[in-house]
């Protein structure tokens, strides 16, 4: 493993470790009707979304950029399909028809950000206030609930292992395939690292950036398809809410800077396992709701100091620019 | 428009312009558009309502400017009126109260600081582990809302100041442009300032150049940590309460000011007075809200939207339009 | 290997024992002695990534080393970094210009000592001196300007003006000259031998040999991370200094002869600019460039061959004229559309423009490549490592690991893989901006022969230099350029330097392009 | 405010609404802006963004645009005196609706209309108390820790319990008043605390959320474990009518009506009483079934 990755994958054992002692049957997993139970496949079943939208985000920081709007497009998007669910629709055709309506929304920020150029932060800013508008918009602020056998599948279904996960690795499988077998993560990578030397050396930045903020929107569609199956419902005020916060700090924990540039799939799918288990720790150990942040600040204060470079250091500074 | 293209501006100065120039158009549309809009109020009350998060733009705008990020400032505005409070309530007297309150602040920038330059955390994280640090210090304080009944505090708060044309001002409205005029100060006419825009522009080649470039990382974060705390001592006033839930998001109104003002979020370029001019259009388009009377809560979000929308895309044209010329 | 050493001077003011530096993987310098005395120039010498920089670095705190000591006037001392190398009165250039793009060339040059006023910075004290300090560099630019909006040349001198500046014991010169032309170095030199006479101590890399025999008092050569030897410039001779630095003889590194004779430019032009010009950049010109034909740019510092290199490529828009390829107009919206059609452009500023230095070696190679395949085609892996392991070997890139993160690179290792980025696009029309910046003399001629390979093979080449030899040497052609304006067009045969530098300076205009 | 309206009669209202972070929340406001428009009321609304600044900022805005009476939902008893203040300069009643405020200056409003949070919490913990014998392990699901409501429902709860040694609540935790924080807070308990007897959700939301995680878990929601919720939005009164949840406390959210007639009394300057309480009733199983058919939210 990449020893950027040592630190946010010892955090995550250690999170594991106390909730072991705490609740022994932690680790425990069972296998009752074909399904796999237990709390680690909790973990993974309430953190895919984070992951799904984390991965969305990694790319779109690997080019400098951010999308603040993922929350709110998965709001969109699980308004979107319980919508039309509740007024007698088919699940799938409501599935597609919420990702096409966030392809959308994702050409819309990659539209502000690669042609008109606008700071990606704001740009996203937009989208994210009015995009709960718009979700708000489609259920007239209610709490749309379904009952759609096949919507809840997504994500609350089952194939030995929760439906959900599968997904999520699925997009991670597919999403590492391309970027791999492809150009595409090397280009992605030097239009984040230097846009100017990217465009003079021919690399098409603005197709790049348009096609990493679909993606975005797109991850964040499927995540927030999953938010409202596993609850039958589609919340536009509560879901995805601040999980865009989740998903940067999952990417950076990951390793990957904001700054852009080299990012790691692996460590952001390790980062958002790690979110996800500090937050069912604070459940199942029992930390009383007034004391949660102060412990997460706590566990993220200490991984930090952990991190911090100790012992000789021979290279006092990395040359972030060129070195000699 | 045309009125200011005339003379030509250094392009670095076009944003800050542009920014200004629609916020300008802004508040003439709405003037246009609703009755006692227009009015010498209305503008004072843009920083009555906004004296806080003025000052919150301002500590964020140096930390922007050296390329970092604070999410902690609403948190921590937060904490300062929970402290206030609980401190008020337990019988201090204001100056002390107040004296407490922004070492806190401080501290917590200090630390926050210290944890980006010494052990090379991100800011992003940093700043988040500050942000729950100061949230949940809150809840640790009083999980209730405290009401605030100090004398001094009170004062502070209501009284007013005239001004000619029956227009009333808040003395938090003073304490802000008075950290405004400092922060410009700062920026422009001392070394550290210069420092700041030098560690933004290239972190690497300040350092060579034999900046102390650690003392100016943390530093920024100390003054960002004592804006937040002033801008919540100024938001106890606002509301005589300390809550632990007030000024949730409030991070993202003071990044969002700042970068609307011109800044780049990349650090090295910006203006104070363009996150004041942020500050002024986040609130014109809050007033236009509120005027407007007739929105549901869906149409509010999509219309603040839009109007937002409205305004960086005019502010780009703006720029550009300049540029080519 | 080690000379005996003039015993002119007691004591040095700055003496290195030891030194070591290690990086991950990498051992830059090996137990290396050094010494600095008052009142001399000392070139330090060396293939890229001989260690120069890595050496002037530990010097000055940057790196911390992993063994040995530095003494400054006789007083053990240990930096943790250049703002108390600075303040100890070591005042330094480094090899990348330093500086920052985003404030005024007067600040950059007064940063951390500005003059105040009752504690304020004083704007216009502060402009006027570094115009002054500019002045002094025969630099007559706005102080109040933003340094990004000037080229590479220019911010090189604002470096130097900087460094100058303080009342500093030693001066720390790397590779000051890597893109000033002649007229700008002899300014320099004059300032270093004012500075040398009051008794600073210079420490000066470079890789033009002429330089070092103009200036230098003595000379230390480093190979490969370690010593070779000091000696003193009055005897040594070129061909002796050269083989310290490569260590081996001088055989394989004869000049390239002008073999201007075995290529034959096509008929008809490839490329054919008709009044191309953009306002403030570029006054319109004409120029036919033909395939297996290397054209040479000449002119001053700011007499606009970037400007005129950029337009050919469609880096910038041209707002008058045209472009013919192959005799049918062509127009180019962006660099890519020039790459699609065979044209490459290699950036006079490689840090800014050109490489992406934290992806490896081989990603900034293939680069231009793959943007031209698209990005769902990846260029093979095994065609990618043969690309690369034959421009490493050609160009001698060190380390020769094509896995290395091109920020851990010595700059001239840098601008070789930036050349080898634009050659493995094999590319009709070749425009290269000062591709000779920071090249040791070995990969220079190294270089020189690539290029006229590629040109008798048939390939177009646009050759921009600094150094007018290099450019007099290689070209089939020659333009002049001075003011923005193309003043003159010399064929290869005719053309010496000392005619094209009375071209340059004199205002003459050759009969057969004339200045528009 | 009172000579305003007499220009042509029709009564012009501000009311600043907290925000739309909930259903309950959106019927609140639905109900508001009908009743306005029945009784002829011209009403100005906004919404603040679940942000007490903006709320006292369009508070502020319609004494500047002055209306002739202003409403609005304090969420959080403190933190109004300057702006009531000016209100009250400017001679313009206000009724707080929801909740009441914490001020010694009680001329700063009218009147207040609304539920009372603690007496939710007690409610709850009667019923439990006279529906239940032997010891009870009970799970709580609080609101957004912090916000009035998850505080008052907390402890009008206990204060009930502390009568029965034998109720205990062995685990708490926040499910920030959403479906899917009820899942995943009640999805951890059932891992961390075996034998959970009783779920006492702050809102039907997280507790329709916890019916999920309890079906999951392989038990019957409502009969293996005994579900109190509070609100009876329409979700809740459906799983509640279904036997999925046992007992729901009305929070009345259809303050409408009455809030106009307050609003026409005190601009007309008649006497009102301090402090209105909304009618608000309990539901078990059997009274969901029979008053689900003519529900309106
Ligand atoms: N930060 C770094 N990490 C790893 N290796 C490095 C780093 N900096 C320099 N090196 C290596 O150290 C060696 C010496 O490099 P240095 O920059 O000192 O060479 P140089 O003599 O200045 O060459 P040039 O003439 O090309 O500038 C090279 O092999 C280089 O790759
Ligand atoms: N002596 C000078 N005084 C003022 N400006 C100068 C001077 N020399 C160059 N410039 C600047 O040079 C720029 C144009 O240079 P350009 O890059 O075209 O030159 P060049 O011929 O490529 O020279 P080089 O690449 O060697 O700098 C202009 O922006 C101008 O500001
Ligand atoms: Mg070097
Ligand atoms: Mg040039």
């Amino acid at each position: 493993m990449n020893r950027r990755l040592l630190w946010p994958a010892l955090a995550l054992v250690a999170l594991l470790v106390l909730n072991l002692v705490v609740t022994p049957s932690f680790f425990e997993l069972r296998i009752r009707d074909g399904h796999l139970f237990g709390s680690l496949v909790d973990v993974l079943r309430n953190g895919a979304p984070t992951v799904l939208i984390a991965l969305g985000m990694t790319l779109v920081i690997a080019t400098r950029g951010i999308d603040l709007s993922v929350g709110a497009v998965a709001a969109i998007a699980g308004a979107v399909a319980c919508t039309h669910l509740a007024g007698g629709g088919d699940a799938v055709t409501g599935m597609v028809l919420a990702l096409l309506v966030c392809a959308v929304l994702g050409l819309w920020n990659g539209f502000l950000v690669a042609v008109l150029g606008i700071q990606p932060i704001i740009a996203t800013l937009v989208l994210m206030i009015a995009g709960r508008g718009v979700a708000m918009l489609l259920t007239e602020g209610q709490i749309v609930t379904v009952d759609d056998d096949v919507f809840r599948q997504v994500g609350a279904g089952f194939v030995v292992l929760p439906v959900a996960i599968l997904i999520s690795l699925a997009v991670l499988g597919g999403v590492a395939l391309v970027t791999r077998r492809t150009a595409l993560g090397m280009l992605i990578e030097s239009v984040g690292v230097n846009p100017e030397a990217s465009r003079l050396a021919g690399v098409r930045a603005r197709t790049i950036i348009w096609t990493v903020y679909v993606f975005a929107a797109l991850c964040a569609g499927i995540a927030g398809l999953m938010i409202s199956s596993n609850v039958n419902a589609a919340d536009a005020n509560n879901a995805g809410l601040w999980i865009e916060m989740d998903a940067i700090l999952a990417v950076v924990i990951g390793g990957t800077l904001l700054t852009g540039g080299r990012y790691s799939l692996l460590g952001t799918l390790l980062g958002a396992l790690t979110i996800q288990t500090l937050t069912t720790t604070v459940y199942t150990i029992g930390v009383p709701p007034t004391a949660t942040l102060v412990f997460k600040a706590a566990v993220v204060i200490v991984v930090c100091l952990l991190q911090a470079p100790r012992g000789a250091p021979v290279p006092r500074r990395e040359p972030e620019v060129v070195g000699s | 428009m045309t009125a200011l293209a005339v003379p030509r501006v250094p392009s670095r100065f076009l944003p800050v312009i542009a920014t200004f120039v629609v916020f300008v158009l802004t508040f003439g549309a709405g003037s246009v558009r609703y009755e006692g809009f227009a009015s010498g109020q209305i503008v004072a009350n843009l920083f009555i309502d906004n004296a806080f998060l003025v000052v919150l733009a301002v500590g964020m705008t140096f930390v922007i400017l050296t390329g970092g990020i604070d999410l902690s400032v609403g948190a921590v505005v937060a904490l300062a009126t929970m402290i206030a409070a609980a401190t008020l309530r337990a019988g201090w007297p204001a100056w002390l109260t107040i004296l407490a309150v922004l070492g806190t602040g401080s501290v917590l920038g200090l630390g926050m600081g210290l944890m980006i330059h010494k052990l090379r955390v991100q800011p992003f994280i940093a700043t988040l582990a500050g942000m729950f640090l100061a949230r949940g210090l809150c809840f640790v304080i009083s999980e209730e809302s405290l009401s605030i009944k100090d004398p001094v505090f009170r004062a502070v708060a209501t009284e007013t100041i005239e001004l000619p044309g029956e227009v009333t001002i808040t003395y938090s409205v003073l304490i802000a442009l008075a950290v405004v005029g400092i922060a410009a100060y700062v920026l422009h006419l001392t070394r550290f300032g210069r420092s700041v825009y030098a560690v933004g522009g290239s972190e690497s080649s300040a350092t060579l150049m034999g900046l102390a470039t650690g003392r100016v990382k943390v530093g920024v974060y100390v003054i960002s940590g004592f804006c937040s705390a002033l801008g919540g001592l100024l938001f106890s006033f606002y509301m005589l309460s300390g809550y632990s839930l007030h000024a949730v998001g409030l991070e993202l109104d003071a990044i969002a000011a700042v970068v609307v003002g011109g800044t780049l979020l990349s650090g090295g370029v910006g203006y104070v007075v363009g996150s004041v001019v942020g500050v002024l259009v986040l609130g014109t388009v809050q007033t236009i809200i509120s005027f407007e009377g007739t929105l549901s809560s869906w149409w509010t979000k999509i219309v603040i939207g839009v109007l937002l929308l409205a305004f960086i895309a005019l502010q780009r044209l703006i720029v550009h339009r300049q540029r080519d010329l | 290997m080690t000379e005996p050493l003039t015993a002119a001077q007691p004591q040095p003011l700055v003496d290195l024992r030891g030194m070591s530096v290690e990086f991950p993987g990498v051992k830059a310098l090996r137990e290396v002695d050094f010494r600095l005395f008052p009142g001399e120039v000392h070139a330090l010498m060396g293939e890229n990534g001989a260690g120069k920089s890595t050496l002037i670095k530990a010097l000055t705190g940057v790196h911390a080393p992993s063994a040995g000591r530095i003494t400054l006037d006789g007083a053990p001392v240990s930096f943790t970094g250049p703002a108390q190398a600075q303040a100890a009165g070591i005042s330094t250039v480094y090899q990348e210009v330093n500086l920052c793009p985003n404030l005024s060339v007067a600040e950059n040059i007064l940063l951390g000592r500005e003059p105040r006023r009752l504690g304020a910075i004083n704007g216009r004290a502060m402009r006027a001196r570094a115009a002054r300090l500019l002045g002094r560099m025969g630099l007559t630019i706005d102080p109040a300007s933003a340094l990004g909006n000037h080229p590479i040349a220019i911010r090189q001198l604002v470096a130097i003006a900087r460094a100058v500046a303080v009342d500093a014991r030693v001066l720390i010169l790397d590779e000051p000259t890597s893109s000033l032309d002649t007229d700008e170095v002899d300014e320099l030199f004059r300032i270093i031998r004012v500075l040398r006479d009051d008794g600073v101590a210079v420490l000066f890399v470079t890789h033009f040999l002429e330089q070092v025999f103009a200036i230098s008092d003595r000379v230390t050569v480093l190979r490969n991370g370690s010593r070779v030897g000091e000696y003193d410039t009055a005897r040594l001779t070129r061909i002796e200094l050269v083989s310290a630095m490569i260590g081996r003889e001088l055989g394989a590194l004869a000049e390239v002869e002008r073999r201007t004779g075995d290529r034959h430019a096509a008929p008809t032009p490839l490329l054919r600019a008709q009044g191309l010009g953009r306002t403030g950049a570029i006054a319109p010109f004409d120029l036919d460039l033909h395939a297996g034909e290397v054209v040479g740019l000449a002119g001053l510092l700011g007499s606009g061959r970037t400007e005129l290199a950029r337009l050919l490529f469609g880096a910038d828009r041209a707002d008058t004229g045209r472009l013919l390829l192959d005799g049918r107009p062509l127009r180019l919206r962006s660099p890519r559309a020039a790459i699609a059609r065979g044209i490459a452009f290699s950036s006079e500023d490689r840090k800014a423009e050109g490489l992406v230095t934290d992806l490896t070696v081989r990603d900034n190679m293939i680069l231009a490549l793959q943007a031209a395949r698209g990005w769902a085609r990846q260029v093979p892996r095994r065609t990618a490592d043969e690309l690369v392991a034959t421009y490493v070997e050609r160009l001698d890139i060190r380390p020769a690991d094509p896995d290395a993160v091109v920020a851990t690179l010595s700059g001239g290792n840098q601008q070789k893989v930036l050349l080898a980025r634009w050659l493995i696009t094999r590319p009709r029309l070749l425009i290269l901006d000062e591709p000779t910046r920071g090249i040791d003399v070995g990969a220079k001629a190294q270089l020189q022969r690539v290029i006229a390979d590629l040109a008798a093979e048939g390939m177009a080449v646009l050759f921009v230099s600094a150094e007018l030899e290099e450019v007099v040497r290689i070209s089939d052609r020659i333009v002049v350029l001075r003011d923005r304006h193309k003043v003159a067009e010399l064929s290869g045969a005719g053309a010496g330097v000392d005619e094209v530098l009375e071209l340059i300076a004199s205002g003459r205009t050759t009969a057969e392009v004339g200045g528009r | 405010g009172d000579d305003a309206a007499g220009d042509d009669g029709t009564i012009t209202m501000g009311f600043a609404q907290v925000g739309a972070e909930s259903g309950w929340r959106t019927a609140n406001t639905k109900s508001v802006q009908e009743a306005a428009k029945a009784a002829g009321i011209d009403l100005k609304f906004s919404d603040a963004q679940q942000k007490q600044e903006n709320q006292i900022k369009a508070i502020r805005s319609y004494v500047q645009q002055k209306v002739d009476v202003i409403a609005f939902s304090p969420v959080v008893e403190t933190g109004w005196d300057t702006v009531l203040l000016e209100a009250k300069r400017a001679n313009i009643p206000v009724i707080l609706t929801d909740r009441a405020i914490d001020s010694e200056d009680t001329s700063l409003y009218e009147t207040f209309l609304g539920s009372d949070f603690v007496e939710e919490g007690n409610k709850a913990a009667q019923w439990l108390l006279d529906n239940t014998t032997g010891a009870q392990k009970v799970v709580e699901l609080q609101g957004t820790t912090g916000a009035a409501p998850a505080i008052d429902r907390k402890k009008g709860f206990e204060e009930v319990i502390a009568s029965r040694p034998d109720i205990e609540i062995v685990a708490s935790q926040t499910g920030d008043f959403t479906r899917s924080g009820g899942k995943q807070v009640m999805e951890a308990f059932l891992r961390s605390t075996p034998d959970i007897d009783v779920v006492y959700a702050h809102n039907d939301d997280m507790g329709l959320g916890a019916i999920e995680a309890i079906r999951a878990a392989g038990k019957v929601p409502g009969k293996d474990i005994t579900i109190i919720t509070v609100d009876a939005v329409k979700a809740g009164m459906e799983a509640l009518a279904a036997g999925e949840i046992n007992f729901i406390v009305e929070c009345n959210p259809l303050l409408g009506e009455q809030l106009m007639d307050l609003a026409k009394k005190v601009v007309a300057g008649e006497e009102v009483p301090a402090r209105v309480v909304t009618e608000e009733g309990t539901f078990t199983q059997e009274q969901a079934k029979a008053a689900l058919p003519d529900r309106q939210y």
